[in-house]
């Protein structure tokens, strides 16, 4: 009996202890990272954050928490908001829309914010409109879905490059190389998806056709499959819209069947982890996004270069990688924010600060410049983006 | 003793009945009621769940699935046609059924493992179409402006009418299944897991059976996820995939085959797991973060211990103490 | 009354004949035995008779109603129950609950029902306990009533079993081999147990090996031997029957 | 539709097979000697890729780190066994099911908080273009994914028909109680079958990688397609298992090919639903006749 209950309790101790070390170990990791604001006489400004730290889009949220968390510390370093320290409320949604319309709850109802950064995925964002709504509080989005701002709502802004801007720029890029004939290829999630019909609904505006229309699952291994009925068109070029780890195998598929199209991706690919996993299949991969790739691009005497530089020096410092466009989304998410709360008297309303939001003219952020107008949340032009080609495993600017 | 000892469980399921109903009335906290009437859905699945898995030993991975028609009917029919209520709601509940009964037809023919490989087959497909019959179902984008439960001119739109609703409905999904494994359909599905040659010597329809079962808690899984997708007011794919269906096959197996107690308090401790951050006050937020950052680990991990040491589940835990003092074969 | 009738009824497994051209009739409110050496077919006969297999050829009349083909579930309606020779209780359950799903046939609460319970369902349900708690003291295991199958003793477990099939209100009761493993006594108590059943107006077929048992209470017997029926007749006609003592001297042991 | 067309089709349709034939083989090895499905086999699949990247991470040359991935997600099938599933190895399928999905959801969440969230690259076996047959392009570690699982497929069916230990696992499979009687220690079959079963999920996983990269969510998906794979083959022998991965394989690509790519997930399950309910000991499996 006793040995049974023994050869039982082993294993079972082992890994309870295992778990119970691990956790204890990360509780110690985590814990110094929380101590942002020092106590100062005036009380805090709670914003609050709803960012995917698990689930699938944790790889965006944590890029996303890392810069919060950094800028955060230098914001109150410089002495907060007029003196009011800044606080920052993160919540995990889990890449689930209701954990993230929980969340949201939580933060107006738990917590008192002033404004909501969030959520990381469109679904999540879009999940939160309701209580937004309801108590009034902006929100400002860092998922990139046409539909935050497509969909209009006075409360809610947008710091991603939506599809909507990029498609129209990417289109204007491939007219001017005189391609007529595209095949499209998206993955079905919420990104590709979008972008997919963003680019089918405008394509006529620059006397372009698609040819040849194939998607592809989140987690596909392998398109060769499609590439060969795009093979089969007679279109000129592939324009796809991914974000995932599936461009890389789009990119790597065509190379394998000696595909000579070119190949345009889209800011989903402004990512280390393409370049890498696509190898030499990437090289001519062309995809249009925001300049902080190349901080140069912003020209190199102008505020928006020394803003990048400054970011890009102190993130990758901190965090021993650079860092990736979603970081920058967060960057300018929160300085959206507390800018306009610089901007505004002692004691004003969250009502107030939507308005200040929105009257912003010129923010230089990492995105590009940010003017927001009564209909235009999203705030950006076509000026802030540029055409990237990858040379020798680099990003290099594509000249027309 | 076994009078008084039936009379204690009544009792404290009756102080239990009060406790929930009064949450509303001490509480104006919408977070906490949003949470806890998440748990009341969950809790609405899982007594069907309990049903099929713990009573009737059928397993299903593709709940999820059944709870996401229920909820995207419901949600198209009233934002698109203006369908009232309750009627949605009811429509939402029946397509579940449908499509439990269509699944249940040729699949309860099949053993453990293939029915495990149907019902998730199922799960994917659902997957696929509720991304790609954007017409109903707006595709990634999700359907929002989901309108708040109302029959007639009577809205129900705050949190505690909401939470009140669920848990009016979850309070009557367990009354049916404990009357009913008490009565003569729930004796056979028992039966069934105990000996299947048995029961069909008994003359039960074993197959009939199985489909009936499958069916009912298609149904509840579909008449929840309509009640959810009214308390949220937005539904997109992602909530109804196959992690979800796992997750509530989580709850049944730890709260114990055979019971229906059981997984009611595994659904409410997995599902507040999700939440418990925020539900203990004084929390360190570098605590909360690792509780969040570690929730399926946690799960996983309480899953295999449960199953390890706990075959029968938390229930089988109570039960043996029960045994031991008072020879009372009920289960409530 | 012929009540049951079975015809030429054979079945092969792979290439062995397990029941061959097997015929014989049963009369209502008989006790009829089933006897003949291990493998001679006796439960393959009886899982042709209730639907578990399906003959290859043959007959079985119940009351002048063909059952061949029928699904094992609607052979109980139609009026033959049975046991197993390993006894298939429901173990978690209690004595009570396992002769009340005995009773599915008889009863009518559906899902709806049940789940509500309604008025007519409480009546159901009370008097189909009076029932069960009566065919357990039939039986003679009124003691457990309470008990999960899996804790009552071995010897009990047939009995239930057999209250389990009563439940079903059967014309035609099936025992395969009740008396496995009781002790004297028990086999002595089962015996009286097979009368009363019987003047219930329940007919009875036993499959069993104990032939003490089988001469004692059966007016009839079957005996088969590699499928086929080799004799049929009154106990002492086959006590005496050459081929029977032949085939069993076969197998070392059992006596006549 | 030209010639060459449908041979890429083919090629693209016998290379994803064959990985799903992989996966599906560790499902088979488990199923063969347990009875049960282990649901954490997609799981090893991620762990031989990660496992692998993060050895070349360490500096070690490829082929070393390659084989340490495979070894070290054998060594992590082991324990999990050992651990999790010997405690109640003579329980009812449905409670060793649970624990091996218990079982996943644990590897998966654990790698990523080991290895992080984003995906990770590997680099490919064999260097160079990729070949041209008669049109059709086929890259080189393509080559590397049929020949380990003509490898694998050859090995298991010699393991099956040839060894003592072989024929001793297919006693297992259809009695432990019968097995343990002759003498058969079944303890051992098991843990060695998931040992092996866990070093072929890894193979396919490491293989994989250089074509696709990896990242901690792997698992699940290629789970579900060689648990299809292994259901529509028909469990329990090897060259089922194969003959599912490719047929899933085949009917992808043409589902692509003449149907849509947006539904070529669903075509494929459509069709494994109908082979289970018309035949649900699958496409090679023989039929079981229950026992009364």
């Amino acid at each position: 009996m006793t040995g049974k209950w023994l050869q039982r309790m082993l294993p079972a101790t082992v890994v309870l202890t295992l778990v119970v070390a691990s956790l204890a170990g990360c509780s110690q990791a985590d814990s110094s990272s929380d101590e942002g604001g020092e106590e100062t006489a005036k009380e805090p400004y709670t914003i609050g954050a709803v960012l995917s730290l698990s689930g699938t889009y944790a790889g965006l949220g944590e890029p996303e928490k890392n810069t919060i968390e950094m800028e955060l510390e230098r914001i109150n370093e410089d002495g907060g908001v007029n003196g009011h320290p800044v606080k920052v409320v993160i919540e995990d949604d889990a890449t689930d829309p209701a954990k993230a319309q929980a969340a949201t709850v939580r933060l107006i109802e738990q917590v008192d914010v002033l404004a909501i950064i969030g959520a990381t995925g469109t679904g999540q964002t879009m999940g939160m409109r309701g209580d937004i709504d309801r108590a009034g509080i902006p929100q400002v989005s860092v998922a990139g879905g046409t539909v935050v701002t497509a969909q209009f709502d006075p409360l809610v802004f947008q710091t991603p490059w939506s599809n909507s801007l990029v498609v129209p720029f990417t289109l204007s890029r491939l007219r001017d190389a005189g391609i007529t004939k595209i095949a499209l290829m998206y993955d079905t999630g919420g990104f590709g998806a979008d972008g997919g019909d963003v680019v089918k609904a405008t394509v006529g505006e620059y006397g372009i056709s698609v040819v040849a229309e194939q998607t592809f699952n989140p987690g596909d291994t392998d398109m060769t499959a499609q590439l060969t009925m795009v093979k089969g068109s007679d279109a000129e070029a592939v324009v796809l819209w991914n974000a995932g780890k599936e461009s890389a195998i789009v990119a790597k598929n065509m190379q394998q069947l000696s595909m000579m199209l070119p190949l345009y991706g889209c800011h989903g690919n402004a990512r280390a982890e393409f370049a890498e996993g696509a190898g030499d299949a990437a090289e001519g991969f062309r995809f249009a996004a925001g300049k902080i790739l190349l901080p140069e691009t912003y020209g190199t005497d102008s505020m928006s270069y020394r803003v990048a530089t400054d970011f890009v020096e102190r993130y990758t410092e901190r965090y021993g990688k650079a860092p990736d466009t979603f970081a920058g989304h967060a960057y300018d998410a929160l300085y959206l924010i507390v800018e306009a709360m610089r901007r505004l008297p002692e004691g004003f309303t969250t009502a107030e600060l939507r308005d200040e939001i929105e009257r912003t003219d010129d923010f230089v952020g990492i995105g590009g410049i940010f003017t927001f107008t009564e209909s235009d949340h999203n705030g950006m032009s076509e000026d802030d983006l540029v055409m990237y080609r990858i040379q020798d495993g680099a990003w290099v600017l594509d000249t027309p | 003793m076994r009078w008084t000892r039936r009379r204690l469980g009544i009792t404290l399921l009756g102080v239990m009945g009060i406790a929930i109903a009064a949450v509303p009335f001490l509480t104006d906290d919408r977070y906490l009621l949003k949470v806890l009437t998440f748990v009341g859905v969950n809790a609405i699945v899982v007594a069907g769940l309990a049903l099929l898995f713990g009573y009737a030993g059928q397993i299903s991975l593709g709940h999820a699935a059944f709870f996401g028609l229920g909820a995207y009917m419901s949600a198209y029919l009233t934002t698109t046609h203006q369908t009232p209520w309750l009627l949605a709601v009811l429509a939402g509940t029946g397509i579940a059924a449908a499509g439990g009964l269509l699944l249940a037809l040729p699949s309860l023919r099949l053993k453990g493992h293939y029915l495990a490989m149907a019902t998730l087959g199922f799960n994917e497909i659902m997957s696929v179409l509720f991304v790609e019959l954007r017409g109903i179902t707006g595709g990634n984008n999700g359907l929002s402006g989901i309108p708040f439960p109302s029959i007639g001119s009577f809205v129900i739109d705050t949190p505690a009418g909401i939470y009140l609703l669920v848990w009016g409905v979850a309070a009557l999904a367990f009354l049916g299944a404990a009357n009913l494994v008490r009565t003569r359909p729930g004796r056979a599905m028992r039966a069934l897991h105990g000996s299947e040659l048995g029961a069909v010597a008994s003359g039960v329809d074993t197959t009939r059976l199985k489909v009936q079962v499958f069916a009912l808690s298609a149904a509840l899984a579909g008449l929840a996820g309509a009640l959810y997708a009214h308390a949220v007011g937005f539904i997109s794919p992602t909530q109804f995939s196959l992690e979800f269906s796992i997750l509530l096959v989580a709850m049944v197996v730890v709260g114990g085959t055979g019971s229906l107690v059981g997984p009611f308090f595994a659904a409410v401790v997995l599902t507040l797991l999700q939440y418990v951050h925020a539900l203990i006050p004084g929390l360190g937020n570098d605590v909360a973060s690792v509780i969040q950052d570690w929730e399926v680990d946690i799960s996983g991990m309480v899953m295999i211990l449960t199953v390890i040491f706990l075959p029968g589940g938390f229930a089988a835990l109570v039960r043996r103490k029960r045994i031991g003092v008072a020879v009372d074969g009920e289960t409530v | 009354m012929r009540l049951l009738a079975v015809c030429d009824l054979s079945k092969r497994f792979g290439g062995l004949a397990a029941v061959d051209g097997v015929s014989f009739d049963v009369h209502e409110g008989t006790i009829k035995a089933v006897i003949g050496p291990n493998g001679a077919g006796k439960s393959t006969l009886f899982n042709l008779i209730t639907g578990f297999d399906r003959p290859d050829v043959g007959s079985v009349d119940l009351l002048g109603c063909n059952i061949v083909g029928m699904n094992p579930h609607k052979v109980v309606r139609a009026g033959i129950s049975r046991t197993f020779q390993n006894t298939q209780l429901f173990e978690e359950l209690t004595a009570l609950d396992n002769v009340l799903v005995g009773m599915h046939t008889q009863l009518r609460t559906g899902f709806l029902g049940g789940a509500l319970r309604l008025p007519w369902t409480l009546t159901e349900e009370r008097r189909a306990r009076e029932r069960a708690s009566y065919l357990l003291r039939l039986v003679g295991v009124e003691q457990y009533v309470m008990t999960p199958a899996a804790d009552i003793p071995h010897g009990m477990r047939r009995l239930l079993e057999i209250a389990r099939a009563l439940a079903a209100a059967p014309r035609l009761l099936l025992l395969d081999e009740p008396a496995a493993g009781l002790n004297n006594r028990e086999t002595q108590s089962l015996a009286r147990t097979l009368y009363r059943i019987r003047d219930e107006g329940v007919t009875i077929v036993v499959v069993e090996h104990d032939m003490g048992l089988v001469m004692e209470v059966s007016e009839e017997i079957v005996v088969l031997d590699r499928g086929r029926k080799i004799a049929e007749g009154p106990p002492l006609l086959i006590q005496k029957d050459a081929a029977v003592i032949e085939a069993y001297l076969g197998e070392e042991g059992e006596y006549v | 539709m030209d010639s060459a067309a449908l041979l890429q089709f083919a090629i693209a349709g016998l290379k994803n097979g064959a990985i799903y034939a992989l996966v599906a083989l560790g499902f088979t090895l488990v199923f063969g000697s347990t009875g049960i499905i282990n649901f954490a086999q997609g799981e090893f699949f991620m762990l031989g890729g990660m496992l692998a990247v993060f050895f070349v991470r360490l500096g070690l040359p490829l082929p070393i780190a390659v084989i340490a991935g495979v070894l070290a997600t054998a060594g992590i099938g082991l324990a999990f066994e050992r651990l999790a599933l010997r405690p109640r190895r003579d329980s009812g399928p449905l409670v060793l099911i649970i624990i091996t999905i218990g079982g996943s959801m644990v590897m998966k969440s654990l790698s990523r908080h080991v290895f992080g969230g984003s995906e990770l690259s590997l680099p490919a076996f064999s260097e160079g273009p990729s070949i041209v047959v008669a049109g059709a392009a086929i890259e080189r570690q393509a080559f590397w994914v049929w020949g380990l699982t003509i490898i694998a497929v050859v090995g298991l069916t010699w393991l099956y028909s040839k060894t003592k230990f072989g024929r001793s696992m297919r006693a297992c499979s259809l009695s432990h109680e019968a097995s343990r009687l002759m003498g058969i220690d079944t303890a051992r079959i098991v843990m060695v079958s998931f040992g092996l079963a866990a070093v072929l999920g890894g193979i396919a996983g490491v293989v994989v990688a250089p074509l696709t990269q990896t990242s901690f969510d792997v698992g699940a998906r290629i789970g579900v397609k060689g648990f299809a794979a292994a259901i529509l083959g028909g469990l329990g022998n090897p060259i089922a298992a194969v003959v599912g991965g490719l047929t899933l394989g085949l009917v992808e690509s043409m589902s692509i090919a003449f149907i849509s790519s947006t539904y070529k997930d669903v075509i494929a399950l459509v069709l494994l639903l109908l082979v289970l309910f018309v035949r649900p000991e699958g496409i090679l499996g023989r039929a079981t006749r229950e026992k009364v």
